[in-house]
């Protein structure tokens, strides 16, 4: 009795969507980025899950998907280490990381 | 007749990024003559780009996901040749940005702000000829990057930092989805590659083909996102208003265009399922309505000519969507080939005429344009032309990229896009004369500083006026590169 | 000189030289009365010369629209019996009246305007008479317009001239509207509009019975418009704003006169429409009666003279829808055209004679003073009056003759009119020229200039003898009516008799009128209701539609759409909160939003 | 280069010079009147009855069927002289304005190129790309120059004349599309050749945008409100050029485009409603004119009660009616642009149209008075002048109209009916105008009015000759225009 | 057995990022972030994916876990300032969450062939070297590519935060 692809698919899913609750929710900027890594790895997870699950004729895992995950991975690390630098500027300038200060740019 | 192959030139352009990097890093040459060698060696590589053969038969880089054909090899032009561009803008920009850059000297991140670019380009390069959603995703990535530095640059300006990280944020969610689409997209076919796809479409089961749709419809999302499709828009107007403004001009030319190429790219293989087909005409047609009523109308009241062109940009981002809409009528690449070149040339002029009011007057409002016909003639023509095309009237390109959209929609019956665009072209007359009324009919305050404008931007601006209406009468020579 | 091109010199000499005048007139006051009247006898010369012409003078045509076998529109000359004798009217009475102006017109300014204003006239008159189809005599019905438009508002700087003048055009245009509508109708009929051509299909038109009345009833209407017959009499007296020749001409010889020869040339048409006929003739017998009423309570001297050619041309009318030839009204036409023009040159003089002073009530007793305008004006009022042995009692009684015989109760109207007739004019005569003098001016009158006398003499000539048998015989050929009842002429002998004599025992050197009857001394109120309508129909018509212009049609095609668009505008651009959280609810809802598309 | 090439090119030239800058008035004196010079040798060689000629041809976009061809026919002979006299006249009667009088001159330059390039195109798509090159100078003579609520009318003018284009250019590309796929083109012989084969069937929906599309150009009833505030704040020469010239588009356009191409089955149903709103036109912004107590204003109603003659003409869909619509078309365009012309005179010499305070100018300024009255009779439709032979035909050919052979009445010749009345209301608003303006007692402010200078004199002069030369001898213009107006 | 395992792993890693996104204070948001992330490096593994679980832990809770941190740390951050519940952003934020589970729901039960076991697979190579393989073979230039990229992140980070640009 193993877990279906299924299970995986929804866990994943979950979790993605914690990340987009928590973006939309949250109003510390830092936090809010947090949640984008938790939305990719959520995405991650269920690249491995479908790549482990579709087997080729040499019964290898289709491995396009750890790939693409071994990417992203490096993607996101790069973003974040921009984005934190974007946000360690912010906070020299305006002493504030809360969204709500971030609005003189509107209508 | 020598030929090279045609992934070396993002191979030259990266390496004109590092060197020139290098340059800038270990001696102390002048920064405006990095500039220069950006430009020439940009230039260079535009030249290299007429020799590219075919692609060579080797294993390095499968056709599966770089492919390289009249198309790309235009965008790839044309993605060269808004990056001089914007290099040229941040040259004459630099006195601005380095008011706003904590220096220790003159010059200070000069280097940086006219070096990035060039890898953007290279990004962008990658981006219209990937055909493969990993290479999609990675030469996106490393655009979506280079912009949110470019955005974010100008550190002492809240405006900058504040565009920054809204850029950042809306773009980290944006690329969240599209790992998310390409991830059940890559699950329900089992391919990256989007040949592959096309081939493994048609053995899916129905119920696989919802998975699909779903991931299809997270890549479009993103995909929207950076053509700045409502409701994906809303980071325009801020961070076009807050970057500094060549980059505003790259963000609005560049990246949009390549977004339009992987979006015609990414749709094309799913066009095999008429199922997904007619769903694809529902979702692309709604998003064009969208995006042409929310950038035509909300455009109308605003009075920050950057604000402006940001919504303006969205305004065409409804108008080249009605074109991608339009598939049904024939392939719409070429049109959209056509308006986005045009486009390009529009912007930049209207960019860099308002780069130089705005340095005079130390502020982007359409006010500041007061009497500019007297004070500044050809700064005045300039920006009456550009905002002429921009708003679609014959005898310039705008028109004619406008009149092969609508016939394209016409001829395959989006009848609903064309009753729309009827108003939006009208109320688009609208906040585009608005500009030229304040440079003609109002006139100047007396405390109107004067305007210097370099010999080689005024080239630039003749250079982009002759470009609209030569190309606004004759559009024949870009129709035919783009066949 | 053939005769295929006289008419085209007779009608264009007066064009060419009021083009002239227009020109070079303001230079020199000779030079402008000089070529006005020399066209005017060159073509009086040649008018009369025309009319000794034997036979017909073939069609002779030009093309002024040609659409091969869809339209033509020819300029074309008829010179037959009708026209002939209407030339030589016209141009016998004008060269007088332009000679007559020189005196006239002597101090005043504008001179040249006034004459090319004659010239002008006289071509437009030449035109109709001359014309062979009805486009072209359309055309020139609107030229008589416009130049008495000229004419009348001579002294445009007088508001109450400036009206006239106004009036008189709007009104004819009215006029015209029927006729051209009726024109419209032939031609669609027939596929013509030459008079020959839809002569030749009358048969065919009777078969249409009622839309060939309609269109006989409409071509009328142009005739009620430039012969002010009721109910668009009402531009004529108010055109005695003009100086007086121009008022002379006016009545005598061209403008009205063109209604009745109208009627003339169109008979054939008429003879076939005989309801259209008994309209022409109620018409004619009512304007008769109401403008003699209305004539008996007038105080201006050119006014009640203006209502007696109204009642005259009534006659006419009444003479073209009874009699069986359109000889007969011609006839009074051309009685008519001599001693009304005398009688209005009298008027002139007189009028000079007490420096432009009009109201009869400040005149008197310039019999002694101005013997010869007295003389003549005797001899006018009584050929006009119908006194046995002028010319107007033959060409008046002829017509009464036939109403009688045709519509009795009509004719007895016409009777009952020419007492009137005797009345009123006996009353100018006794009130102007009797008596003691009402004003100092009176007291210093002086008889006019010989250039204005002498037309009077040389126009007292044929007002007296144009009736008498040898010329009728030498211009028409008509005969009276069978068994006419025997005592129509002692009554209308009696007629003229009493009412004279009544105007005469009445108003023996009065202060003021003795008789005052407001009804008549108003005009029955006509020229009241036309005001009515034109301040509370037509204005507020107007001003309603200025209105809804200005704030219906505009708000919902202009302004609503555009105030709506913008609106929306507005509100979207708040959609731009500039909240990282909203933008990122908002992507994720369209992200949803979008995906339900797809999945729905 | 071809004549007709070089009649756009050359008023072009002079605006390009001008903005370079070249003294403005002489330059642009110069080119409008070589401009004028040629289009008479156009005329004179012209053979009316051989279709298209002049013709010359360079692809622009053959994948489309786009090619930049001219070409001119008579009518489109007869119309360009009104065009470049009118240009002429507009030009000279100008008065340099003081502040950069050099865009005004290039701006009436541009308009009036605009004007030749669509008349002498044969190419659907230049047909419309020219007309639209005259909005914008049109928004900043308006805008910059013009007088009383000029920002609001320059405003509504452009955008609503964008709005209309743009349905326009929505109709030809349905007109385009509904030929069949193998040949499309853009050439208007050929689309007639295609339309009268039967080869190409477009259907009611092109028909009613076309329609829609060119009647707002036209300013049909009910989209005309642009036009009478747009000529009420324009200065006199743009009005001239703009009411003169280039509204004559739209009914040049449907001359082409709508006649030739549509079956009667097609525009038959639609008649009844189209008469109606031609019978707004003439009846109702007759009255609606009648109403106005502004000399400029009343002028902008006048023109645009006049269209409806026009269109009357046009919808009669008969040889005489649409030959008369061409003479109107000519014979309008000189006589509006008279009026014009004089009332910017009188409104730089008085500073007020309102007929509240003037009144005898007449006294003051003889000359004046007559040259206007001249042009309002002309206007009015007075035999002598173009205008009436134009109505006349016009009238006989829409009575003639609709179901033939029938001597009672359809819709066409009660539509006849009251638009002959329309006469009488013209009457009135003119004469009411002349006499609150011109007659009457003089105010003493006015007494000392210098009369008209000698050069406007000379032009609006020049263009009542034409007027009355084409009145007196319509058979010149009707020669040139009828063959182009007669399909088998 | 493995069906326990997944539960438990899962479970773990969607509370801690619950935790993340509920817990008001940025550090431990940041710590229950590394923790949900070393459950999914767990749930990685019982996909046979060694390698990439490597990575994961190497990476997130190696490098990114301490940059938050060490940011969290140098602009100290103290607890969110308290907020009062904004109804719009949760109520919007409610909407948009519900309405992507539907669809994920809908999605998922749209087909049968997610409920299937994991099929066996061959293990005489291991994945990191598979990985590897595909890695520098076949998707050479992606690899090149996210190379300029770590490049343009470096002198990106450099331009933004370095106190004074020379």
């Amino acid at each position: 009795m193993t877990p279906t692809l299924g299970h995986y698919l929804a866990v994943s899913g979950l979790l993605f969507i914690i990340g987009l609750a928590g973006v939309i929710l949250r109003r510390n900027i830092i936090i809010i980025f947090m949640c984008l890594e938790l939305m990719l790895n959520a995405a991650n997870l269920s690249l491995v899950a479908f790549s482990r699950f579709n087997v080729n004729v040499a019964g290898l895992p289709n491995y396009n998907g750890q790939v693409l995950v071994f990417f992203v991975i490096t993607v996101a690390a790069a973003e974040v280490a921009v984005g934190l630098a974007i946000i360690v500027a912010l906070f020299r300038a305006k002493q504030t990381i809360h969204v709500e200060d971030l609005n003189s740019l509107k209508f | 007749m020598i030929s090279v192959p045609p992934f070396a030139l993002e191979i030259c352009v990266v390496c004109v990024g590092i060197f020139l990097l290098m340059m800038d890093c270990f001696t102390k040459v002048d920064k405006l003559s990095l500039g220069w060698a950006a430009i020439s060696g940009l230039l260079a590589i535009i030249v290299l780009s007429f020799l590219t053969g075919p692609m060579p038969k080797s294993l390095i880089i499968p056709q599966d996901f770089y492919v390289v054909d009249q198309p790309a090899l235009f965008f790839k032009r044309f993605i060269l040749l808004s990056t001089i561009l914007t290099i040229c803008l941040a040259m004459d920009y630099a006195p601005v940005y380095e008011r706003f850059i904590p220096s220790g000297g003159p010059q200070a991140g000069l280097g940086e702000f006219l070096i990035l670019p060039i890898f953007t380009c290279a990004g962008l390069m990658w981006m219209v000829s990937a055909a493969d959603f990993i290479m999609i995703f990675v030469s996106l990535e490393l655009v979506t990057i280079s912009f949110y530095v470019l955005v974010a640059s100008m550190r002492k300006n809240t405006g900058s930092l504040e565009a920054g990280v809204k850029y950042l944020i809306l773009g980290a969610l944006s690329t969240g989805f599209i790992v998310y689409g390409i991830t059940w997209i890559f699950g329900v076919t089992g391919q990256t590659a989007l040949r592959e796809i096309r081939l493994a479409l048609p053995l899916l089961s129905q119920g696989y083909l919802v998975a699909v749709l779903f991931g299809l419809g997270l890549v479009l999302v993103s995909l929207g996102f950076k053509v700045a499709a409502v409701p994906f828009q809303f980071w325009v107007p801020d961070v076009y208003q807050g970057a500094p403004t060549p980059i505003t001009a790259f963000l609005s030319v560049a990246s949009k265009a390549a977004g339009f190429v992987v979006l015609l790219r990414v749709l094309e293989p799913f066009f095999v399922i008429s199922s997904i087909e007619a769903k694809l005409l529902i979702v692309l047609t709604v998003l064009a309505a969208l995006t042409l009523i929310y950038g035509n109308l909300a455009a109308m009241p605003q009075t920050n000519l950057k604000r402006l062109l940001g919504y303006s940009s969205i305004a065409h981002a409804g108008y080249l969507l009605i074109g991608v809409a339009s598939f049904r009528g024939g392939p719409s690449g070429p049109i959209i080939g056509f308006y986005l070149a045009g486009y390009l040339l529009m912007t930049f002029l209207a960019f860099l005429v308002l780069q130089h009011v705005a340095r005079a007057s130390g502020s982007d409002e359409i006010s500041d344009f007061n009497g500019l016909g007297r004070r500044s003639p050809v700064l005045a023509l300039g920006m009456l032309v550009s905002m002429l095309s921009l708003a679609g009237l014959p005898f310039t390109v705008g028109f004619l990229g406008k009149f092969f959209i609508f016939e394209a929609a016409m001829r395959s019956h989006q009848y609903l896009l064309v009753a729309i665009g009827a108003v939006t072209v009208s109320s688009g007359f609208y906040y585009y004369l608005k500009v030229v009324r304040a440079m003609y009919w109002q006139a100047a305050p007396d405390d109107a500083p004067a305007i210097a404008v370099a010999p080689f931007s005024k080239f630039l601006i003749a250079f982009l006026c002759i470009g609209i209406i030569v190309f606004g009468i004759f559009p024949q020579p870009l129709l035919a590169m783009l066949q | 000189m053939s005769a295929a091109t006289v008419p085209w010199i007779i009608l264009f000499a007066p064009l060419v030289s009021a083009t002239l005048i227009l020109f070079f007139g303001k230079y020199s006051r000779k030079l402008s009365a000089g070529l006005a009247i020399g066209a005017a006898l060159l073509s009086s010369a040649l008018s009369w010369w025309l009319f000794f012409q034997p036979g017909e003078v073939g069609p002779n045509q030009v093309f002024w629209i040609n659409i091969p076998d869809i339209f033509t529109v020819p300029i074309g000359m008829t010179v037959d019996p009708l026209s002939r004798t209407m030339l030589v009217v016209v141009n016998t009475i004008a060269p007088l009246v332009f000679i007559y102006s020189i005196g006239y017109m002597a101090h005043e300014e504008g001179y040249w305007r006034y004459f090319a204003g004659l010239a002008l006239f006289l071509f437009s008159m030449l035109g109709i008479v001359l014309a062979d189809n009805f486009v072209m005599m359309f055309i020139f019905w609107e030229l008589v317009g416009v130049s008495s438009y000229i004419l009348i508002g001579h002294y445009y700087g007088k508001a109450s001239a400036a009206d006239a003048c106004k009036q008189a055009f709007i009104v004819n245009r009215i006029g015209d509207f029927g006729f051209m509508l009726g024109i419209l109708m032939l031609w669609f009929a027939t596929g013509s509009v030459v008079f020959g051509e839809i002569f030749a299909k009358v048969p065919l038109l009777e078969t249409q019975g009622l839309y060939f009345t309609i269109a006989c009833i409409l071509v009328f209407c142009g005739t009620v418009g430039k012969s002010a017959q009721l109910p668009l009499h009402v531009w004529l007296p108010n055109s005695m704003e003009g100086p007086t020749p121009v008022s002379s001409l006016l009545h005598a010889a061209t403008m009205v006169a063109a209604g009745v020869y109208m009627l003339a040339r169109v008979f054939p048409l008429l003879i076939a429409a005989p309801i259209a006929r008994d309209v022409i003739a109620w018409v004619g017998a009512l304007t008769c009666l109401a403008a003699g009423l209305m004539a008996t309570q007038q105080n201006d001297i050119k006014r009640i003279l203006a209502y007696s050619t109204i009642s005259q041309l009534g006659y006419m009318v009444l003479g073209a829808g009874v009699a069986p030839v359109p000889d007969v009204p011609m006839f009074h036409l051309f009685t008519h055209a001599f001693f009304k023009c005398l009688l209005f040159l009298c008027a002139g003089s007189v009028i000079v004679a007490l420096h432009h002073e009009q109201d009869i009530w400040h005149m008197g007793g310039l019999s002694r003073k101005t013997p010869v305008t007295f003389a003549c004006l005797i001899v006018g009022t009584l050929a006009l009056a119908g006194c046995p042995g002028f010319s107007g009692y033959f060409s008046k009684d002829l017509i009464i003759a036939w109403a009688v015989v045709e519509k009795p109760f009509l004719g007895w109207i016409a009777v009952a009119t020419a007492g009137l007739t005797a009345f009123y004019m006996f009353r100018l005569l006794s009130v102007v020229f009797l008596g003691t003098p009402r004003s100092d001016h009176a007291e210093h009158a002086r008889e006019s200039p010989a250039v204005m006398v002498i037309p009077l003499i040389l126009l007292a000539i044929p007002a007296f003898g144009a009736g008498y048998g040898p010329v009728e015989k030498m211009f028409f050929h008509v005969e009276e009516p069978e068994h006419v009842p025997e005592l129509l002429h002692y009554v209308l002998l009696a007629m003229f008799v009493v009412a004279g004599g009544l105007a005469l025992f009445l108003y023996r050197n009065p202060a003021k009128d003795p008789v005052v009857i407001p009804l008549f001394a108003n005009r029955l109120y006509i020229d009241d209701a036309y005001n009515w309508l034109v301040k509370n129909v037509q204005d507020a018509l107007a001003m309603l539609s200025g209105w809804v212009d200005r704030w219906i049609v505009d708000l919902f095609v202009v302004q609503i759409p555009a105030r709506f668009t913008w609106a929306c505008g507005y509100i979207l651009r708040f959609l731009q909160l500039g909240n990282i959280q909203a933008y990122a609810f908002f992507f994720g809802a369209g992200v949803v939003g979008l995906i339900y598309l797809l999945l729905a | 280069m071809s004549p007709l090439l070089c009649l756009i090119v050359l008023p072009v030239a002079g605006a390009a010079l001008i903005i370079a800058g070249t003294q403005a008035r002489t330059t642009a004196v110069t080119a409008s009147a070589l401009n004028f010079l040629a289009s008479l040798i156009i005329f004179g060689t012209c053979k009316p009855d051989q279709g298209y000629q002049f013709v010359s041809s360079y692809p622009v976009v053959p994948s489309l069927g786009i090619h930049f061809t001219l070409g001119a026919d008579g009518l489109s002979v007869a119309i360009l002289l009104m065009s470049t006299a009118v240009t002429l006249a507009a030009v000279c009667v100008t008065r340099t304005p003081p502040k950069n009088g050099n865009w005004f001159y290039a701006s009436l330059l541009f308009i009036s190129a605009g004007a030749i390039g669509a008349f002498a195109s044969v190419d659907t798509f230049f047909f419309y790309m020219f007309h639209e090159l005259a909005l914008i100078p049109t928004f900043l003579l308006i805008g910059i120059w013009g007088s009383g609520d000029r920002q609001a009318a320059a405003w509504k003018v452009t955008t609503y004349l964008a709005f209309g284009s743009f349905v326009l250019l929505v109709g030809l590309i349905g007109l385009y599309l509904s030929l069949p796929a193998s040949d499309r083109t853009f050439d208007m012989r050929r689309i007639a050749e295609l339309a009268s084969s039967g080869t190409a069937q477009p259907g009611t929906v092109v028909y009613v945008l076309l329609i829609v599309g060119f009647g707002i150009l036209v300013s049909l009833f009910p989209f005309h409100t642009w036009a009478p505030q747009a000529y009420a704040s324009a200065p006199a020469p743009a009005a001239m050029l703009h009411a003169g010239v280039l509204k004559k588009f739209g009914l040049y356009g449907i001359f082409r485009l709508v006649m030739p191409v549509f079956p009667p089955d097609i525009s038959a149903p639609l008649n009844t409603l189209l008469l109606i709103l031609v019978l707004g036109n003439i009846l109702y912004v007759g009255f609606v004119t009648i109403s106005q107590r502004k000399l400029d204003l009343m002028l902008g109603y006048a023109s645009v009660m006049h269209m409806g003659y026009l269109f009357l003409g046009i919808l009669s869909w008969k040889t005489l009616g649409l030959a008369g619509a061409a003479l109107m078309l000519v014979a309008h365009g000189l006589s509006i642009a008279a009026l014009f012309a004089l009332s910017g005179e009188l409104r730089e010499r008085t500073g007020t149209l309102d007929f509240a305070e003037l009144g005898g100018l007449a006294k003051a300024m003889p000359t004046f008075g007559l040259l206007f009255g001249f042009a309002a009779m002309a206007s009015v439709g007075l035999p002598g002048f173009a205008n009436f032979a134009a109505e006349l035909m016009i009238f006989f050919g829409a009575f003639s109209a609709g179901t033939p052979s029938k001597l009672g009445f359809n819709e066409f010749q009660v539509a006849t009916v009251v638009a002959v009345w329309g006469v009488v209301i013209s009457a009135i608003f003119m004469l009411r105008g002349y006499r609150r303006i011109f007659m009457g007692p003089i105010g003493d402010k006015w007494k000392a009015l210098p009369d008209i200078a000698p050069l406007p004199r000379l032009c609006v002069a020049g263009l009542i000759v034409l007027l009355v030369v084409t009145g007196f001898f319509p058979q010149i213009v009707l020669n040139y225009v009828t063959p182009a107006l007669t399909w088998p | 057995m493995q069906l326990a395992l997944f539960w438990v792993f899962a479970l773990l890693m969607l509370v801690f990022g619950a935790a993340v996104v509920f817990l008001r204070s940025p550090v431990s948001s940041a710590l229950s972030l590394v923790v949900s992330l070393v459950f999914m490096a767990a749930l990685f593994v019982t996909l046979d994916a060694f390698f990439i679980g490597v990575v994961q832990v190497l990476v997130y809770a190696g490098a990114v876990m301490v940059l938050f941190l060490f940011i969290i740390m140098l602009l100290d951050l103290r607890v969110e300032r308290p907020r009062r519940l904004n109804i719009g952003a949760w109520t919007g934020g409610g909407l948009v969450v519900f309405g992507f589970v539907g669809l994920l729901g809908k999605v998922l039960s749209s087909e049968l062939g997610f409920d299937m076991e994991k099929p066996p697979v061959s293990t005489q190579i291991s994945d990191a070297s598979a990985v590897g393989l595909m890695l520098f073979r076949y998707f050479n230039l992606p690899f090149q590519i996210i190379g300029v990229l770590l490049l343009v992140a470096t002198v990106g980070v450099v331009v933004l935060s370095k106190k004074e640009l020379k």
